[in-house]
């Protein structure tokens, strides 16, 4: 168990996965929430490589240029939609995101 | 890239980062000089010959004083700040190449920490991170003026490193690699122009880069005339205004380091790194140069202090989005080009063609700009 | 050349879109510039393509793309050009660039100068695609665009009531005709399986060579021709064109007047294999067409507004090439169609030229007199009058002529066409008499209009060199004609209105008997040919015959220009106690037959009485009934479940997460050996 | 006790430990911190699986901009807004601990008893020294095979860019462009000699419309216009 193979990473990525779901979860905060995710994507990013590595192919790294390049995105696209609702209705609380229901 | 036993890597590493900080001491000397120079005074005197031991008194001033923490400050978000600044300055300088592997002492040794073949990322990367010591130096110290500075600084550095990182993009393209070490060994060569034997430096290959390079370069260690995070006379000096001591003297202590840091880099990049005259025969000698283009930049550096007046806000911002991002983007589009026709895969006819198509796209665009004004004008009016 | 063909109907869709995407904020009161040049070149290549037809004597061919590849049913897009094609080319190109000329006149400062400006060019462009189609596919779609373009121009004054109104009502009118093309071109589809007209499997030869039943022709005939019914305003479907005044001046010289109109006895001509076919189509045709022809011309006679005056001249006039399609006399309507383009634009640009001096007033009662203001378009009036009036040597004449003494001649029905051809001499009369009534109203007599509040005034050269321009054709594009029967255009004509006969006929005519004109004494027995072929054997006209019918047209149209001018200019004859005394009569004639009100009683008003009843007691009553009935379970239901929806992001995050963990725990405990 | 596995028991400790520090800290700055901390660790696990450019590309974007991005927003957004640490739901707390927990349970057996293998390519450490390193490498696999995703993401990232801009864009900030001024974070004052003769302290400009709805003070802005021709113009556009 001391040589380090792909399982090891696949844990750790299953891990950091489930801290960020978990953190999705649990938390209310807008912006926390959205550092969750961030945490789940970097989860995923690390099983790409992990697979990329043990069967010696550049296409798990691509597809992590891919995902860095979406979550850049959704960074963006995420924190101006956070920010104009703050600045709407002067809150980042998860919970209060329910104008569709009322 | 000769394997070198731990030891002796633990041991070049230490040399290097000592004279970086001892460097780092007579920067701020030379910088204080030098601006008395430009505007008419002596500067530091009294300390040592000449004011020679003045930055050492400087440090035991800073050592001596109290050390303060604001009542409402995040600890240790506090406490740790002003290391990530020094720290990721410093790690900056593990790919600087200062030369080959040498041969003393019937041992090989690299006159290099080391040689990433992503080196120039690498200390982009740690650049970037250093502005984490800024941000969560502002915010720990629960000071609106900080804030206001660490707001700026955050906008200002990611807005500049996106500069930074395009305005190097050209080289890679001539280089083939991110490697600092490659990077420079290109640059040992002459070529040619105008009948003229000119060293392959960069800077003469890459002259739009070289100049997006170095305003970016400013920007991003916060230097006049971008220091806007700092901004003594709005923002009564910006995210350190709570620290004192030998915290601020961490900030301190980056700054300057970030600053030889990216001068030793714009020499790799730019100016051949060690390539000189009789660089190839003597290793001591490629160290000079190395040094005496990093001065150089830093005098730039300086010059520029004492010269020009801040920036407003919104003019930094216009300044890299509107100006010198199009430049860069434009830079690489040719580079791209020419690299490709020198390579022979694309014919004159494509080259022309692309060329062609981007200048219309640019007059495009700047006939919808000049309507959408007319618009805005037909509206207001 | 094939190979720049399409550059005649590309060049003013360039235009079009030039002016349509950069009209309103760069080019606004330039685009003439953009358009009149395009169909200028448009009509210079037509030219081109005109004398390389006339000297190759054979069509032109270009295809262009494959527009639908769908197994069987396979639709190119290609531009035929034969002869027929190439006249249309001229005619629609050349008075097409008058009016744009004029327009940069007439339309001077409007604020949608540009928009004018592109739909023109549009509908020059669609025109053209539609007489180079060379299936019935494309020529439909074009047939809409047409329809589109005048929508649109008819509606040019989205701001008055009435020009929408006009305009929704020409469109919906021509929709009932275009139903009928649409399912023509459906059951021509079914019954040939193709859709192209030429060459050894196309529709034309199929309808030729017989593999057809005659009672499926006459139902496509009937059904195409109710399209060219909607196009080209023929009774009932007539009322749209009169309305279609509400649109510019020039566009009702170009559209309603000239070209579009024209589309559907184009439709005919280019579809008669079909419809030689059947005799009872051509019985239809012909009927409505003397029908049209002699209701219009009545009509005309007691109108008060020049354009609409017109306009029923232009009904009356499409009556005219109508019954000659409908009496076999192809090439005598094709003639016509092209003379009355001429003269018919130059009206219709005459009476726009009209009402601009005298500041946008139409009616002819508040006129008189204005010869002496504006003499050129008095002149060139005139010279449009007497062509449509048929006084010799005018065009009009020499084509209007033909068509009575080729429906008195008719082969297909020899009986009734004679009464076809007393009822085109009877309209010829009231058309000579409405004609000029409209003149004397106009140029003749004392103004009856305050010389002092309005100061009429010639227009400018954009506008009166068109009118100089086209009055040239309307004088002389007859001599085309002559001698009747034997002209060039005869000649020119002849092989795409003969072509069809020669291959079915094994003793084929020789080619100099291009006439189609065809003798009574070879009359086939009526009831055998009904429904078949009806074989015209070639043979000229007597001499006798066409003497009798020029002289008896100059005397009719003479005579109708006498009694209005008895009328009107020396007053022997009261227009108003005539209209006492046959009150009736008058009141009938100037309500329009009272078509409208017809429909309006009939159709209209039924169809409201159906749709109310649809509305409350079939849409209000039962679908709603039923819809409402379900959204209200649904809502009873969706009470109890809307408790499930918390709105909270959390809860629905957590729903996911927990249908994962299920999914994944279901997949181990059913599907994966892992756990085995 | 081979040194990679200590290296990476080390890093994956610190990431494991740093990500529950994102969920578990009541500040949101100590978990932005937290976040930045584990993503450098990341980045030490990229490089011990041979993608030393993926792990720089991992620093320079998700610490050095999605993160400083990330804090910024957390920095403009009113502290007072941020919600309660303690959630209000204990009951979607409990049934998230525990669901992670299953999960976590359900994906390690899926990985311990993995027993598919991937076929393996041809990207061995050998054949990438041969093209030059792990950076051109993964350039050839990205600018041949994946030219397209490529060009797509490129695309994805303006339209995000254009998005975020138009999200974020204050509801009347058009009126405001069109003025040709902008609103600074600092120089309340501007450049006094500027204004045109008459009562210092202001407005020259009459208080249009749009100023009123949007409520800013038209002197605020009007010092901060470009140039003084702009000035003199301000509300109504240049001349």
């Amino acid at each position: 168990m001391t040589d380090v193979g792909t399982d090891h990473f696949l844990l750790l990525s299953a891990v950091l996965f489930i801290i960020g779901m978990m953190g999705v979860l649990i938390r209310r905060n807008m912006i926390i929430i959205f550092m969750c995710v961030e945490l789940m994507l970097t989860a995923a990013n690390i099983t790409l490589v992990a697979f990329g590595w043990e069967n010696n192919s550049m296409s798990g790294q691509s597809f992590v240029v891919f995902t860095i390049a979406v979550a850049a995105a959704e960074a963006a696209v995420g924190l101006a939609i956070i920010l104009a609702l703050s600045r709407r209705l002067h809150s980042v609380d998860i919970d209060d995101m329910r104008v569709l229901r009322d | 890239m000769a394997d070198m036993p731990l030891w002796l890597n633990f041991i070049i590493a230490f040399l290097i980062m000592n004279i970086l900080l001892v460097g780092m001491a007579y920067m701020t000397y030379y910088e204080r000089k030098v601006l008395a120079a430009m505007q008419d005074r002596m500067g530091p005197m009294r300390s040592g010959p000449k004011g020679l031991l003045q930055p050492l008194a400087d440090g035991v001033k800073l050592l001596g004083k109290e050390d303060l923490i604001p009542a409402a400050a995040d600890k240790w978000v506090f406490w740790f700040a002003p290391l990530i600044v020094f720290v990721t300055a410093v790690v900056g300088v593990a790919v600087i190449p200062f030369g080959g592997t040498i041969h003393v002492f019937g041992q090989d040794i690299n006159l290099f920490i080391t040689d990433l073949n992503v080196g120039a990322l690498f200390v982009l990367a740690f650049g970037s991170i250093g502005v984490y010591g800024i941000i969560l130096g502002a915010y720990a110290s629960a000071n609106r003026y900080s804030l206001l500075g660490g707001l700026r600084s955050a906008a200002q550095v990611i807005s500049y490193e996106i500069i930074l990182g395009l305005s190097l993009v050209g080289i890679f393209i001539l280089t083939g690699s991110l490697s600092l070490r490659e990077i420079q060994l290109a640059q040992q060569g002459t070529i040619s122009i105008f009948g003229l034997d000119v060293s392959n430096w960069y800077v003469i290959t890459q002259p739009v880069a070289f100049i997006i390079f170095m305003i970016a370069a400013v920007a991003e260690t916060n230097r006049a005339p971008f220091d806007l995070p700092e901004a003594e006379t709005e923002l009564v000096s910006g995210f350190h205004t709570e620290y004192s001591a030998f915290r601020f003297s961490f900030y301190f202590l980056g700054e300057y380091i970030s600053m030889i840091v990216i001068s030793l880099f714009a020499s790799t990049l730019f100016l051949g790194g060690t390539s000189g005259p009789g660089s190839g025969e003597y290793w001591g000698l490629g160290i000079v140069w190395l040094l005496v283009k990093t001065i150089l930049f830093l005098f730039f550096y300086i010059w520029l202090r004492a010269t020009l007046p801040r920036f407003r806000y919104d003019q930094l911002m216009g300044i890299a989005w509107k100006v010198l991002l199009p430049a860069v983007l434009l830079n690489i589009m040719l580079t791209a080009l020419t690299r490709l026709r020198g390579n022979g895969q694309i014919s004159s006819g494509q080259l022309v063609a692309v060329i062609a198509v981007t200048v219309g796209v640019l007059v495009l665009i700047w006939g919808l700009n000049q309507l959408s004004n007319r618009w805005a004008d037909a509206e207001s009016a | 050349m094939a190979d720049y063909l399409f550059l005649i109907p590309a060049l003013p869709l360039l235009a079009f879109a030039i002016n349509f995407i950069f009209g309103r904020n760069f080019i606004r009161d330039k685009a003439h510039w953009i358009a009149a040049p395009a169909v200028f070149a448009s009509f210079v290549l037509s030219l081109i393509v005109f004398f390389n037809i006339r000297d190759k004597g054979e069509a032109l061919d270009k295809h262009l793309f494959t527009w639908i590849p769908s197994g069987s049913f396979h639709i190119e897009v290609a531009l035929h050009v034969d002869q027929l094609t190439a006249v249309m080319l001229l005619v629609v190109t050349s008075v097409g660039f008058l009016v744009h000329f004029y327009s940069i006149g007439y339309m001077q400062g409007d604020p949608g100068y540009f928009r004018f400006f592109s739909y023109l060019p549009l509908f020059v462009f669609s025109m053209l695609m539609l007489v180079m189609a060379d299936n019935f596919l494309v020529l439909f779609v074009f047939w809409e665009a047409v329809g589109l373009c005048s929508y649109l121009l008819i509606g040019y004054y989205f701001q008055r009531r009435s020009a929408n109104n006009a305009a929704k009502k020409a469109f919906i009118v021509n929709r009932i005709g275009d139903l009928g093309f649409g399912v023509g071109i459906m059951w021509i589809f079914s019954a040939f399986g193709t859709l192209n007209f030429f060459g050894d499997t196309g529709v034309f030869h199929l309808a030729e060579t017989g593999t057809v039943s005659g009672r499926t022709l006459t139902g496509i005939s009937l059904l195409l021709f109710m399209g060219a019914m909607g196009k080209s305003a023929q009774f009932p479907l007539h009322v749209w064109l009169p309305d279609a005044m509400e649109g510019p001046t020039p566009v009702s010289a170009l559209i309603h007047a000239a070209t579009m109109v024209t589309a559907g006895i184009y439709l005919i001509a280019r579809a008669h294999p079909i419809v030689e076919q059947s005799q009872t189509a051509m019985w239809v045709i012909a009927t409505i067409g003397a029908l049209t022809a002699f209701m219009a011309a009545t009509i005309a006679i007691t109108q008060n507004d020049i354009k609409r005056v017109i306009a029923y001249s232009t009904v009356s006039q499409l009556g005219y090439m109508a019954f000659a399609l409908g009496t076999g006399a192809w090439i005598s309507a094709i003639f016509h169609l092209m003379t009355h383009a001429y003269f018919k634009g130059l009206l219709f640009l005459g009476s726009g030229s009209v009402i601009h001096g005298m500041h946008e007033e139409q009616n002819i009662q508040k006129m008189g007199g204005l010869r002496k203001y504006m003499p050129i378009t008095f002149w060139t009036f005139m010279a449009g009058s007497l062509a449509n009036a048929g006084v010799v040597p005018f065009a009009g004449f020499w084509s209007k002529d033909e068509l009575i003494t080729g429906a008195w001649t008719s082969s297909v029905f020899p009986n009734w066409g004679k009464v076809i051809a007393i009822i085109g001499l009877v309209s010829a009369f009231l058309t000579a008499f409405y004609m000029f009534r409209l003149v004397f109203l106009t140029f003749y007599g004392k103004p009856r209009f305050d010389e002092h509040e309005v100061h009429v005034h010639e227009s400018g050269p954009t506008m009166t060199i068109p009118l100089v321009l086209l009055a040239i054709p309307s004088l002389l594009v007859g001599f085309v004609g002559f001698p009747p029967d034997d002209g060039r255009i005869h000649h020119f004509l002849a092989p795409v209105f003969e072509s069809g006969s020669s291959t079915t006929e094994a003793a084929a005519p020789p080619a100099e008997t291009a006439s189609l004109y065809v003798l009574q004494e070879t009359t086939t027995d009526e009831h055998a040919a009904n429904e078949t072929a009806a074989a015209p054997a070639e043979h000229h006209i007597s001499n006798a015959t066409k003497w009798t019918f020029a002289i008896l047209s100059t005397i009719v149209a003479l005579s109708g220009i006498f009694v209005a001018y008895l009328t009107y200019i020396t007053g022997t004859i009261s227009a108003t106690a005539v209209a006492r005394r046959f009150n009736g009569i008058y009141l009938f004639l100037y309500e329009r037959w009272r078509i409208d009100e017809f429909f309006d009683r009939n159709v209209v008003q039924q169809l409201k009485r159906f749709a109310m009843f649809s509305w409350r007691v079939i849409d209000v009553g039962i679908i709603d009934g039923t819809v409402n009935g379900m959204a209200r379970l649904v809502t009873g239901l969706s009470g109890r479940l809307r408790t499930l929806q918390t709105g909270l992001v959390a809860n629905y995050a957590l729903a996911i997460a927990l249908g994962m963990v299920v999914i994944i725990g279901v997949y181990f405990a059913a599907f994966s050996d892992l756990l085995r | 006790m081979p040194w990679d596995f200590v290296a990476f028991m080390l890093l994956a400790a610190i990431c494991v430990i740093c990500a529950g520090g994102v969920v578990a800290s009541a500040n949101p700055i100590h978990s932005g911190i937290f976040l930045g901390i584990c993503f450098i660790h990341v980045a030490g696990i990229f490089v011990m699986l041979g993608a030393e450019f993926l792990a720089v590309v991992q620093v320079i974007v998700y610490t050095g901009a999605i993160l400083v991005l990330l804090l910024f927003v957390l920095m403009l957004v009113d502290p007072d807004a941020l919600p309660e640490f303690t959630s209000a739901h204990p009951v979607q707390r409990t049934v998230a601990v525990l669901l992670g927990m299953v999960l976590l349970l359900e994906v390690s057996v899926a990985i311990l008893g993995r027993t598919v293998k991937g076929v393996a390519s041809n990207a061995t450490p050998e054949n990438i020294a041969l093209v030059g390193g792990n950076t051109q490498a993964l350039g050839r696999s990205l600018y041949t095979e994946y030219l397209l995703p490529f060009e797509i993401a490129s695309l994805v990232l303006t339209v995000g860019v254009i998005g975020a801009i138009v999200l974020a864009m204050p509801e009347r900030l058009g009126a405001r462009v069109r003025r040709r001024g902008t609103i600074s974070l600092g120089h309340p004052r501007g450049t006094d000699l500027v204004l045109p003769e008459g009562v210092r302290g202001e407005s020259p400009i009459p208080d249009s419309a749009a100023e009123l709805e949007t409520g800013l003070p038209s002197r605020r802005e009007v010092i901060m216009v470009g140039n003084a021709r702009d000035y003199t113009t301000v509300g109504r556009g240049r001349q």
